[in-house]
């Protein structure tokens, strides 16, 4: 584990696939263009070589069909990794993953499971516009049957994709496209991680913040520049938002007394209300000093320009900003 | 290697197993005695019952929300099935599913399905697996003619003909999907002409016949079982009650049903039958006392169960994780 | 306004409709079985006799293709009804809801606008289990561009229905499918409503029960019960949901100092934690005596025996049970 | 009625309009002067060219993610499409829907889409809407190859030929739905066969022959207009770059790209048009140099644009409602 080595989120992910489809014949890959192209963000590459077509399928635009497909095979033996080339094309395979493989293991009253992992990439930042931008890993987080995933990182993109392997229950995996070329230090082996078990990302004493997918990262950097004007800030990342590690969450809270929740997504209805609510409902309630504060998306959908497209979602300097007023207020 | 034969006595008792356990589920819920909706296939018993002959231990189906006969010409238990639709712990779901989501996974059957042509894409997926797998399965698919309009349909036939997927699409083509009639929908003569688009064979049999169901699913269940790809199955047939209880039949003509109850596969095949001395009029009769009193056991079967309880249903919400979440609990 | 007729709620969308129809030759409605069938739950009923088969549309179950068609006609001047037989179907149609219609305005820089109506029924309690059963109003809520409305009683489904048709926003009109068929007091017309005005349901002054669709008539039930036990509890129903009239709720909160939020839905990503995290946000957040409290829908697909049905969603009793609790805490 | 004559020049200028407007985006890209990504159709301006020329004004059109070419042919104004990709407050969408999303609604472009076969059920529902209007406009709806893999494309062509709906779907198969190719994925020899499925006329033509398309969907068009409803049209072409900027072109030959470059569609007619007497080579040279002046004055139109602001971004999210909203934001 003291060997440490540089690679990207993308490569990591990569890796990760390739381990689960070398130690376990069950393991597939299906998605538009995950063979010979190599993935619209280059995240298969060359896994069709090395594997094969039978196992890295090339399919048609078609994204409920093949997820449905997926769910057919899970049910029968596999355990298929379906991509989906933007999380936004989810929306053309809902019925397959909340009508169906959501819901299946429970409906037939748990003779059967559906062992399905669902990769995708979310966020904005590319200019890519409404419709490839979108971040709506609320949606899924609402679904009982579901868990939802969303690494932050190159050691997470892998350790989560390979306990997303192995949990016999439908597990969506929301990548962000921002962070594919990032490079990080990743451990020799991804380490064993639990679906549900999330992360101190940065201790501190002053307030907290939660974050998710690339805010994770920004929150970080807010907490550096935060810890030069002598605030401490706490930094988790939730790591898994479905089954949500809420323990981790109140335990901090309670321990700073306040809490900035950070989301990429627009702001009304989207999971960083759920993450308030519950702290809302619980003992942590009483050890807060000031009000539990949001910081999301703005309630817009994800413009084309990239000064509109940056404004549009939280930034360093948001973050800094929001977390200094926070501690502002006693 | 020629097609197998249908054993037609099972065949016979098949379609009268279906015919009484509807008519049983009918009168309970007439009575008030099950709850939630009913989707009833009397009238198209020969469909799920020629077809599902034609299948081996191992292979699969996917059913519908009109799923009953399918289910039980699969091999399901009958009590089981009724325990489900009377909601009970002892059913195929204990209680959670009902009767558009009755499954057995056991034999094959990976479940109804309460959204049209959810399963196509699930029966695809099945294929593949028996691909990837090296097995010699087959996937049967059910759906009805209204399946044939939606996306998912469509995209289900488009994935199994380009990878040659061991599946067979059998559309049972009643003439409705509830109530907007196939022909006004969809403008070909016979919905099998659609397989054309896929680069699969199509063809449209008599639904009310059982031995031609189970003819042409036999000799697609072993094209594709060969490595021969998938084919389209368009079997007419019709539906003598309404679409379930909300419907007032305005849609179609007094005559039209009394022309298609005129054309009952089960007596259609009893004739059949007699004639072929197979079997005397007393010997299927003594077939559907059996069956009647196989419904009456299952009946009881079912009304004797346990409800389900609520702590229960909770933990099936997901299946158990490997890792033990005491561990991750732990902490809290 | 003085003459009240009784109507059911069935009959009020059914009434509006027809107004619509005839007063703006541009409103149409399709759907599956709209038509002759008369609706899967009787409320188109007779329309297609009295406004024909071009105006009262049955179409095949392809609900991706209407709602798309419903865009296309609604960009080029008509004002369309797509009737989708029950919301969980939404799920096959969510590109045209979220990346067509929702985002069309916007993206397009406001040259063009999407007046689509879309109705359809959620909820449980029929006994259609898991897959006819949802409450997804929380993924609608979440989506900037569109609108969503859930009519509670029989004068809100026809006055925002026309209300909605007179939007040039997409809206989402969730009704109800246990409502359909009670009968409730109605005006002699359906009187203005506004997209985005809620209503106290019932004054009160212990504690603020917010409520949605069928659970306002839950809530004001339990709040009679409670009135018994000397507790008096106000009952808001913001009607829409989005936008939300958080000026409302936050004003009754800020005087009561207590609120319980009660929706039907799965409660983890539910709307309810929306309305908690706003709550905790504003100044009414002060004025709290006790923890914001939601009482929701039990984290299961829907059940479909009657009993774990009714246990999976807040009846009256609960409320009642929860609403005390809140109140005994001081 | 006779189909019209296609404006020979007319049509030559717009297919460079497209190549050097699209040469001239590629410039800027490269020269991180356009953000985003970017679908070239270079090699395939036939297509939209000759179709468009066969609409009158009102007719729509709804148009893809390499949808340069459409929203030109339709007559978008060069100037306001550029600013569009540069992201300026004067382009068609004021920086908020660049390349994927340009629509140019006053001349009847519905809109490109970024999402595959996000089209073809709007296009049908402009069409119904033409048809509930009573007035003669007809929508053609540019797809893909690969938009035919989707539900939503079955779906829009079950409904607008359920009710003969005045639309025309033209495919543009560039052989390619980005890696997959569409010989791969479809298991028939030319898509337009798929039409049959559907009661609807297909045909496949050559798509980097401008008056073939023009007099395929001329046709078309014409018989949609007079209410003989959709048609399917398959034009063959190809384009020469890559999908997007992620296109390492690893699934197709240099070979095929040269083979299919010495097939210009805009060389091809300047043939046409000089053995024909139509233009003299200086007056063609002259065609392409007044157009490289217009993508010249449209890029300085677009450069000079203001940047977008995030106040009016905001406001933009929805139409203004009839309802004041300071009435009820007063109460707040
Ligand atoms: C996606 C979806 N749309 C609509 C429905 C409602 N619905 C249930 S059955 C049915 C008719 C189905 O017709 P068909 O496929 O012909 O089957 P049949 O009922 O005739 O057996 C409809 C519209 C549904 N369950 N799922
Ligand atoms: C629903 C959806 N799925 C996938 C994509 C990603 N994508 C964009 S273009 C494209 C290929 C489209 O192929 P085709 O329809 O043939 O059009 P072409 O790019 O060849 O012009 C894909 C897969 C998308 N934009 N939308
Ligand atoms: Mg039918
Ligand atoms: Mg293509």
């Amino acid at each position: 584990m003291s060997d440490l080595r540089t690679m990207t989120y993308a490569e990591a992910v990569r890796e990760a696939m390739a381990t689960a489809m070398t130690n376990d014949d069950r393991v597939f890959l299906m998605g538009e263009d995950v063979g010979v192209y190599g993935g619209a963000f280059g995240v298969t590459n060359d896994l069709y070589e090395r594997f094969g077509t039978d196992r890295v399928r090339d399919t048609t635009i078609s994204e409920l069909g093949i997820v449905g497909m997926g769910v057919g095979a899970a049910l029968t033996g596999m355990r298929p990794i379906v991509e989906i080339q933007f999380s936004d094309f989810l929306c053309q395979a809902m019925d397959q993953v909340v009508n169906q493989a959501a819901k299946l293991h429970f409906m037939v009253g748990g003779q059967a499971d559906v062992p399905l992992v669902i990769r995708t990439p979310g966020g904005s930042g590319t200019g890519a516009a409404a419709q490839h931008s979108q971040s709506l890993e609320a949606w899924f987080a609402h679904i009982p049957g579901l868990k939802v995933v969303m690494p932050s990182n190159a050691t997470d993109a892998g350790s989560l994709l390979l306990a997303a392997l192995e949990d016999p229950n439908p597990v969506l995996v929301l990548e962000h496209k921002l962070l594919y070329k990032q490079s990080f230090e990743v451990p020799a082996e991804f380490p064993r991680a639990h679906l549900g078990e999330g992360r101190i990302e940065r201790e501190g004493t002053d307030l907290t913040i939660v974050a998710t997918s690339i805010e994770v990262q920004r929150s970080v950097q807010a907490a550096e520049q935060l810890a030069q004007s002598g605030i401490s800030a706490e930094v988790i990342d939730p790591r898994t938002i479905k089954p949500l590690d809420l323990p981790l969450i109140l335990d901090s809270v309670s321990r700073t007394g306040r809490v900035l929740l950070v989301q990429e997504s627009a702001k009304f209805g989207g999971f960083m209300a759920e993450v308030s609510a519950s702290i809302a409902e619980s003992p942590a309630f009483g050890d807060l000093q000031a009000p539990i504060k949001r910081l999301c998306g703005l309630d817009t959908p994800i413009p084309y320009s990239p000064k509109l497209e940056r404004a549009s979602v939280p930034q360093v300097e948001d973050i800094v900003a929001a977390a200094s007023a926070l501690v502002g207020e006693w | 290697m020629a097609a197998e034969q249908l054993d037609e006595i099972d065949a016979y008792r098949t379609m009268w197993r279906i015919r009484l356990f509807e008519e049983a589920v009918e009168d309970l819920y007439g009575r008030g005695m099950m709850h939630g909706t009913m989707h009833l296939s009397i009238g198209q018993e020969a469909v799920p019952t020629g077809a599902c002959a034609a299948l081996k231990e191992g292979d699969q189906i996917t059913s519908t929300h009109r799923g009953h006969g399918h289910c039980i010409a699969k091999g399901a238990d009958l009590g089981r099935s009724m325990a489900e639709l009377l909601a009970r712990d002892n059913g195929y779901c204990r209680g959670r599913g009902g009767s558009m989501h009755i499954a057995d996974v056991a034999t094959g059957n990976l479940g109804a399905n309460g959204i049209v042509a959810g399963g196509p894409p699930i029966a695809a997926g099945a294929a593949l697996s028996n691909q990837l797998r090296g097995t010699d399965q087959v996937c049967l698919c059910f759906h009805g003619d209204g399946a044939v309009g939606e996306g998912a349909w469509h995209e289900a036939l488009t994935l199994a003909s380009m990878w040659q997927l061991p599946v067979v699409f059998i559309c049972e083509n009643n003439k409705y999907g509830m109530s907007m009639s196939s022909e006004k929908a969809f403008k070909v003569e016979h919905l099998s002409e659609k397989a054309a688009a896929y680069g699969i064979p199509g063809l449209t049999v008599d639904g009310n016949d059982v031995e031609a169901v189970f003819e042409s699913v036999n000799t697609a269940v072993e094209r594709a079982r060969a490595g021969g790809g998938p084919t389209f199955i368009e079997a007419l047939t019709y539906r003598w009650r309404g679409h379930s209880k909300s419907d007032k039949n305005l849609y179609r003509t007094r005559e039209e049903i009394a022309q298609w109850r005129a054309h009952d596969p089960i007596a259609a095949y009893a004739a059949v039958l007699l004639e072929r001395d197979t079997a005397t009029q007393e010997e299927l009769n003594a077939v559907a006392d059996e069956v009647r009193t196989e419904i009456r056991d299952a009946v009881r079967f079912g009304t004797q169960g346990d409800e389900p309880t609520v702590e229960a249903m909770l933990a099936g919400v997901y299946a158990p994780s490997p890792v033990d979440a005491r561990e991750l609990g732990a902490r809290a």
